[in-house]
C-alpha cells in the first residue's frame, strides 16, 4: 500500500508513452499525451499526502488540525492548467494540419524529413 | 523506422526507463508520510497572516502568487496561439454565415438538447460567479469558476444558438477581456510595488474575521481576475473551435 | 531599483496583455504597434543591463511578496540574479529586440498576436533565467515552450511550419512532464521547492535512487530544450519552418536557455547532494560531443539553408554541454562566451537568410546557386558571420571554444580538441559553402536534388511587397550583431569577469547563503582548481586552423566535380550521409518520442552501472 | 508567524492529531486503494480505445475517476478543477475537433 500511488504513477506515465508511440491519429496522440500528464497530478498529490490529515480548509475545523500539504495541490491546479492551454493549442495545430495534409496520420504528416 | 523496430527501441526503453523510475520513487518516504517542511508551515501560518481559510488558494494568490500569474499568462499565451492559427487566412472563406443560417448547420439538435442547455445556462453562469468568488474560503477559485463560465457559453452554442453565442462573446470583447484579467492580476502585483511594497504584497485589508467573503485582501481581489481571465480564454479557444466547425469553408492557401 | 528583476519580467507581460486588449485599436496602426514592441524590449534590454552592473557586485534576491526565508526554510518564491543568469536574461533581451527590428513591417498578417507571443516569450525567458525556485522554472520553461510552439506554427497556411510545431509542441510536452515528475520527486523528499533550500537538504542525505532519477528527470526535459542527442530530432523540423525572426530567437537563446537550466539545477541543487563528480562530468562530455558531431554531420549533408543552420545549432548546443560538463570553471566560462559569440553569429546568419527569402524567395541551396549574386551586403555580412561561426580568432565564438579546450586539455582530455575542430570545420564548411554559393556564386552548379526539388514560392509567405529592395530595418540589425561578436571578443578582460562571476555561480554552499541567508558571499571558493581564462598560442593555432580547414572544405564540396578522385567514383562530399539522415529524421512524432524513452533508459542505465 | 522548526516536529504534530473529521484511517486505506487500480485501469482503456470517439468518452470518464481519487487524497480543490477540465471542457474541445475533422475525409 505504502508505494502503491507510485507505482500507478509509472503505470500511468508507461500506457501514456505506449499510446504516443503507438497512435496512428494524432487526436488521439494528444490524448495519450494527456494521460501521460495526468500521471504527474497523481504523483504530487500522492507526495503531499498525510494519512489521516483532512483537506487544507479551515472553515470550520479548528486551526492546528493536521491537514495534507496544500503546496502540492496549487502545484496540481498551475498543472492543469498548463495541460489545458497545451492541449487548446495542439488541437488548434491538429484543426490546421488536417486541412493542408488531408489527414490526421502521424505517419502521413510528413513534409520535410532528412 | 520500421514499426517492429520502434515497437522493440520503445519497449526496451520502456523497461529500462520504468525501472530506474520506480527505483527513485522508492526512495520516496511512502504514501501519507509527507515529511514537511513547506506544507506543514504554509498551514500553520497561513490563516493568521491572511484571513483566508482556503489555504490552497492562499498559496496559489499568495505564497506562490507569482507561479499564478506565469500560469495565466500560459493560459493567455495559448489563447492568443489557438487564435493566431485559425485566423482567417487568405483563400479561406466563411461560407455559411450569411448564405444558409448557422442554425442549419446544426440542425441536429434536438428540442429537448435546446431545451435543458438553455435551462443550464443560467446555473452554470451563477455557480462559476459563485466559485470564482469563494476562493479564499472553499475549495474553489477563480480558475474553477472561469471554466464553468466558459461552460456555460458552450451551453449555448450546444443550444444551437450560435448567433447568440457569437453576439455575446464577438471577438474583440472577449479578448480584451482576457487580457484585462491577465493584466489585472499582474497589475494588482504592480500597485504593491508602486506602494513601495515586494510585488504581490497583499496590501489590501485582510478583514476582520477569517473566512468572510470580503476578508483576504488582495487574493479575493485576484481570484477574481483570474476567473475572468480564464473564462474569457475558454471562450475564445471554445468560439474559435466552433467557427472552424461551422463558418470556415476552403482547402486555404495551397 | 529593487524591483528591477521583477519588472523586466512584470513589464513585458503587462505590455502583451494591452497589445491584446487594445487590439482593435492597434492592429491599422501597424508602425505603433511595431514601436510599442520594439520599446519594450529595449526598456528590458536597458533594465537587465542596469541589474548587470549591480549583480556584478553580489547576486541580488528578491522575494515575491516579501516572504523571506525563515530559519532556512523558503515559504515564497524568490528571483536570484547573479551576473550569468542576469546576462543570458540581457541576451534573451537582445535578440527578441533585434528580431522586433529586423521584423518591422516584414509580415503582412496585420495582426497583434505576433507582437504578443514575442513579449510572452520574452518573459518567459526573463523569468527562466532570473528564478530561484524549481516549479516557477517549470512554469516559465512552459510559458516559453507555448509562445513558442505558437510562432513556429505562424503560417499554418503552409504544411511545414504545422509539422514543425507539432513535433515541437508534443517532444517538449513530454520533456515538461517529465522535469515535473522530477520536480514531485524531489519535493517528496525534500519537502522544498527553492532550489537553493533544495541542495541544501538534499546534501544531508546520502546521494541514492531517488537522487539520480530526479536529477535525470530534470536534466532530460532540459535536453530536450536544448536538442542534446537522442533528444534533438524535433529542432530541426521547428526551426526549419519557423518565421526568420523567430528563428533567430530559437537558435540564438532558446537551446541555449536549456542548457542554462542544466547549469543551474546542476550547481544549486544537485552538485553536492550527488557527488561522483566525474561521473557526472563524464556523462555530460560524452553527449555533448555525441551531439556535436551527429549535428555537425547533419549539419553539412543539408541543402535547406534554415535546416542546415538548424542543424549547426545542434551541433554548437553540444559544444556548450561539453563546456558545462567538464564542471571546471574555465569551461564554463568558456561556455558562457561561446553562447554569447555563437547567439550573435548566428542570429546575423539567420537574418541574412531572412534577406534572402525576402528578395529571391527561396531558401533551398541548391536552387539559389548564384541567384542572390545581387544582394553584395548581405552576402558580405553573412560570409563575416560564417567566420564567425567556423571559429576565426578574435570572435567570441573563438574565445569561447578556446576556454573549453584549454580545460579540457588541463584535465588530460586533448581529444576534446580534437573533436570540436572536427565540429567547427563541418558545420564551418558548410555554411562557408552555402556563403560561396549563394552569394558569389562560386563552384559547379549542383543538379537538383530530388528530394529538396523547391523552387521559388514554396517559402514566399513571411513576405509579399516591397520584394525588390531590402529595408535598412532587416540589415542594420545584421550587419550590427556580426560586427558584436567580433566586438565582444575584443572586449578587455572578458576572461576575468566572466570567470569571476562563473566561479561564483559554481560555488553552490555561497548561494545557498546568499539565497536563504541573504548574506554577501564575496570571497567564493572555487569548487574545481581554477585555470585563468587567456589567450594561449594553441587555440590562437586551431582557431586560424579550423576556419582554414573550414574553407578547404567548403571549396572542395563547391568544386567537387573537379577533383578527379571524388568526381571518378561519384563521392559528393556529404552525400553518403542522405540516406542515414533520412532514416533517422523521419519527421514522424512518434518516432521522436521512442527515442526519448531510449534515451532516458541509456542515461539512467549508464548513470547506475557508473556509480554502483 | 512562527514557522516551523525542523521538520520532524512538524510531521509529529501532524501524525498525533486526530480530529473527528477524519475518516477512519483503515476504510480511508481501502477506498484510496480501489480508486487507484480503477484509475490505473482507467488510464489503460483511455489508450486503448480503438476510435477517437470512444476515447473522448473514455477520457471524459478517465477525468471523472481522477476528480474522485484527489477527493479522497483530500485535494477537493484540485479535483474540482480536474473535473471542471478534464471531464468537461477538454473532452469539448476535442469533440468539437473530431467534429471538424472527421466531418470531411478525403
Amino acid at each position: 500500500m505504502q508505494y502503491l500511488p507510485f507505482v500507478v504513477v509509472a503505470w500511468i506515465l508507461s500506457v501514456g508513452l505506449y499510446g504516443i508511440v503507438t497512435a496512428r491519429h494524432l487526436v488521439q496522440q494528444i490524448m495519450c499525451l494527456i494521460v501521460v500528464q495526468s500521471s504527474t497530478y497523481v504523483l504530487l498529490l500522492g507526495v503531499g499526502y498525510v494519512t489521516g490529515a483532512v483537506a487544507p480548509y479551515y472553515s470550520d475545523i479548528p486551526v492546528h488540525t493536521s491537514a495534507v500539504d496544500p503546496v502540492v495541490q496549487a502545484l496540481a491546479l498551475t498543472d492543469v492548467v498548463v495541460e489545458a492551454a497545451v492541449t487548446a493549442l495542439l488541437l488548434a495545430f491538429a484543426i490546421q494540419a488536417h486541412k493542408r495534409f488531408g489527414t490526421l496520420d502521424p505517419h502521413e504528416l510528413v513534409e520535410l524529413r532528412g | 523506422m520500421t514499426p517492429a523496430l520502434r515497437r522493440g527501441m520503445f519497449f526496451a526503453g520502456l523497461a529500462g526507463f520504468v525501472a530506474f523510475y520506480l527505483w527513485g520513487l522508492a526512495g520516496l518516504p511512502g504514501f501519507g508520510r509527507y515529511p514537511g517542511p513547506y506544507g506543514f508551515i504554509i498551514n500553520r501560518i497561513a490563516v493568521g497572516q491572511t484571513n483566508a481559510t482556503g489555504v490552497v488558494s492562499a498559496v496559489n494568490f499568495e505564497y506562490r502568487g507569482f507561479d499564478t500569474v506565469g500560469e495565466e499568462f500560459i493560459l493567455f499565451a495559448a489563447a492568443a496561439g489557438v487564435a493566431t492559427v485559425l485566423r482567417h487566412l487568405r483563400g479561406e472563406q466563411e461560407g455559411g454565415r450569411d448564405e444558409a443560417s448557422p442554425e442549419a448547420s446544426v440542425h441536429a439538435t434536438s428540442d429537448a438538447i435546446k431545451l435543458s442547455s438553455l435551462l443550464f445556462v443560467g446555473p452554470a453562469v451563477l455557480m462559476g460567479w459563485f466559485l470564482a468568488s469563494h476562493a479564499q474560503t472553499s475549495p474553489a477559485g477563480g480558475f474553477q469558476g472561469g471554466v464553468l463560465l466558459a461552460t456555460a457559453f458552450a451551453l449555448i452554442y450546444l443550444s444551437g444558438e450560435f448567433v447568440t453565442f457569437r453576439r455575446l462573446s464577438p471577438g474583440t470583447a472577449v479578448d480584451a477581456a482576457g487580457a484585462v484579467g491577465a493584466a489585472g492580476f499582474a497589475a494588482i502585483g504592480l500597485t504593491a510595488v508602486i506602494l513601495g511594497f515586494p510585488y504581490l504584497y497583499n496590501f489590501l485589508p485582510l478583514g476582520t474575521k477569517p473566512g468572510a467573503v470580503s476578508s483576504s485582501g488582495t487574493i479575493a481581489l485576484i481570484s477574481f481576475f483570474v476567473g475572468i481571465e480564464v473564462g474569457a480564454a475558454f471562450i475564445l479557444i471554445i468560439a474559435e473551435l466552433v467557427e472552424q466547425k461551422l463558418l470556415v469553408s476552403g482547402r486555404g492557401a495551397r | 531599483m529593487d524591483q528591477l528583476p521583477v519588472l523586466s519580467v512584470v513589464v513585458p507581460l503587462l505590455v502583451a496583455a494591452g497589445l491584446t486588449a487594445c487590439g482593435w485599436l492597434l492592429r491599422p496602426r501597424r508602425r505603433l504597434l511595431d514601436a510599442i514592441g520594439i520599446a519594450t524590449c529595449a526598456a528590458v534590454v536597458a533594465m537587465l543591463a542596469f541589474l548587470m552592473t549591480r549583480v556584478a557586485r553580489g547576486d541580488e534576491v528578491y522575494w515575491f511578496a516579501g516572504f523571506r526565508p525563515h530559519r532556512d526554510v523558503a515559504i515564497g518564491i524568490d528571483f536570484a540574479a547573479g551576473p550569468l543568469s542576469t546576462g543570458l536574461a540581457c541576451l534573451a533581451a537582445v535578440m527578441v529586440l533585434s528580431s522586433m527590428i529586423f521584423s518591422w513591417r516584414y509580415f503582412d498578417e496585420i495582426s497583434t498576436y505576433f507582437h504578443t507571443l514575442m513579449l510572452t516569450f520574452l518573459a518567459g525567458m526573463v523569468g527562466f533565467c532570473l528564478t530561484g525556485d524549481v516549479f516557477d522554472l517549470f512554469v516559465w520553461f512552459e510559458l516559453m515552450g507555448v509562445s513558442a510552439y505558437a510562432l513556429t506554427a505562424y503560417r499554418p497556411e503552409e504544411r511545414g511550419p504545422l509539422q514543425g510545431a507539432l513535433n515541437f509542441a508534443i517532444t517538449n510536452s513530454v520533456g515538461a512532464y517529465l522535469m515535473l515528475s522530477g520536480i514531485a520527486v524531489v519535493y517528496g523528499r525534500t519537502g522544498a521547492l527553492n532550489m537553493a533550500q533544495i541542495g541544501a537538504t538534499l546534501s544531508r542525505h546520502r546521494p541514492d535512487g531517488l537522487v539520480l532519477v530526479a536529477f535525470v528527470l530534470i536534466i532530460s526535459a532540459l535536453m530536450i530544450k536544448s536538442a542534446i542527442v537522442p533528444f534533438q530530432f524535433w529542432l530541426a523540423d521547428a526551426h526549419a519552418v519557423a518565421p526568420t525572426p523567430v528563428c533567430v530567437l530559437f537558435s540564438g537563446v532558446m537551446v541555449e536557455l536549456g542548457l542554462y537550466g542544466i547549469a543551474r539545477v546542476y550547481w544549486s541543487m544537485f552538485g553536492d547532494a550527488l557527488g561522483h563528480r566525474a561521473t557526472v562530468s563524464s556523462l555530460l562530455v560524452v553527449l555533448g560531443l555525441l551531439t556535436a558531431v551527429v549535428g555537425a554531420l547533419f549539419c553539412f549533408r543539408e541543402r535547406h539553408i534554415k535546416r542546415l543552420l538548424a542543424f549547426s545549432t545542434i551541433s554548437h548546443s553540444g559544444l556548450f554541454l561539453t563546456g558545462i560538463g567538464l564542471l571546471t570553471p574555465l569551461g564554463l566560462t568558456g561556455a558562457a562566451a561561446y553562447v554569447i559569440g555563437h547567439a550573435l553569429v548566428k542570429a546575423a546568419l539567420f537574418l541574412c537568410v531572412g534577406v534572402v527569402l525576402h528578395r529571391v524567395g527561396s531558401v533551398n541551396e541548391s536552387w539559389l546557386h548564384g541567384r542572390a549574386r545581387h544582394l553584395r551586403l548581405t552576402g558580405i555580412i553573412f560570409t563575416v558571420a560564417a567566420i564567425g561561426l567556423a571559429d576565426m580568432p578574435v570572435f567570441a565564438t573563438w574565445l569561447g571554444k578556446g576556454w573549453i579546450e584549454d580545460s579540457g586539455n588541463t584535465l588530460g582530455k586533448p581529444w576534446i580538441t580534437v573533436i570540436f575542430v572536427l565540429a567547427s570545420v563541418l558545420v564551418g564548411g558548410a555554411v562557408l559553402r552555402v556563403a560561396g554559393g549563394v552569394f558569389f556564386g562560386l563552384g559547379d552548379p549542383p543538379r537538383e536534388d530530388p528530394g529538396m526539388a523547391k523552387g521559388p514560392g514554396e517559402e514566399t509567405a513571411e513576405t509579399l511587397s516591397g520584394r525588390e529592395h531590402t529595408p535598412l530595418t532587416m540589415l542594420v540589425p545584421a550587419a550590427l550583431l556580426a560586427l558584436g561578436a567580433l566586438g565582444v571578443g575584443l572586449i578587455p578582460k572578458l576572461g576575468s569577469v566572466v570567470e569571476a562571476a562563473v566561479v561564483r555561480f559554481q560555488d553552490e554552499p555561497g548561494y545557498n547563503a546568499t539565497v536563504l541567508r541573504g548574506l554577501q558571499v564575496t570571497h567564493p571558493v572555487a569548487a574545481a582548481p581554477s585555470a585563468p581564462a587567456v589567450v594561449t598560442l594553441l587555440s590562437v593555432l586551431t582557431g586560424a586552423g579550423s576556419v582554414a580547414a573550414s574553407v578547404i572544405l567548403a571549396l572542395v564540396a563547391l568544386y567537387w566535380r573537379r577533383v578527379p578522385v571524388l568526381r571518378r567514383y561519384g563521392l559528393e562530399p556529404g552525400a553518403g550521409l542522405v540516406g542515414v539522415v533520412r532514416g533517422l529524421q523521419s519527421g514522424i512524432v512518434n518516432d521522436y518520442v521512442t527515442w526519448i524513452v531510449f534515451g532516458l533508459a541509456c542515461i539512467g542505465g549508464a548513470l547506475v552501472l557508473a556509480i554502483r | 508567524m512562527t514557522p516551523a522548526g525542523p521538520n520532524l516536529v512538524a510531521a509529529r504534530l501532524a501524525a498525533a492529531v486526530v480530529t473527528p473529521y477524519t475518516v477512519r484511517p483503515a476504510l480511508m486505506d481501502v477506498l484510496q486503494v480501489s480508486i487507484l487500480v480503477i484509475v490505473a485501469a482507467g488510464a489503460t482503456i483511455v489508450v486503448l480505445s480503438k476510435t477517437p470517439v470512444r476515447q473522448v468518452i473514455a477520457l471524459s470518464s478517465y477525468g471523472l475517476l481522477l476528480a474522485l481519487l484527489f477527493l479522497a487524497f483530500q485535494a477537493p480543490d484540485v479535483a474540482l478543477s480536474e473535473l471542471t477540465v478534464g471531464a468537461i471542457a477538454l473532452p469539448a474541445l476535442l469533440l468539437l475537433t473530431l467534429a471538424k475533422v472527421q466531418g470531411r475525409r478525403k
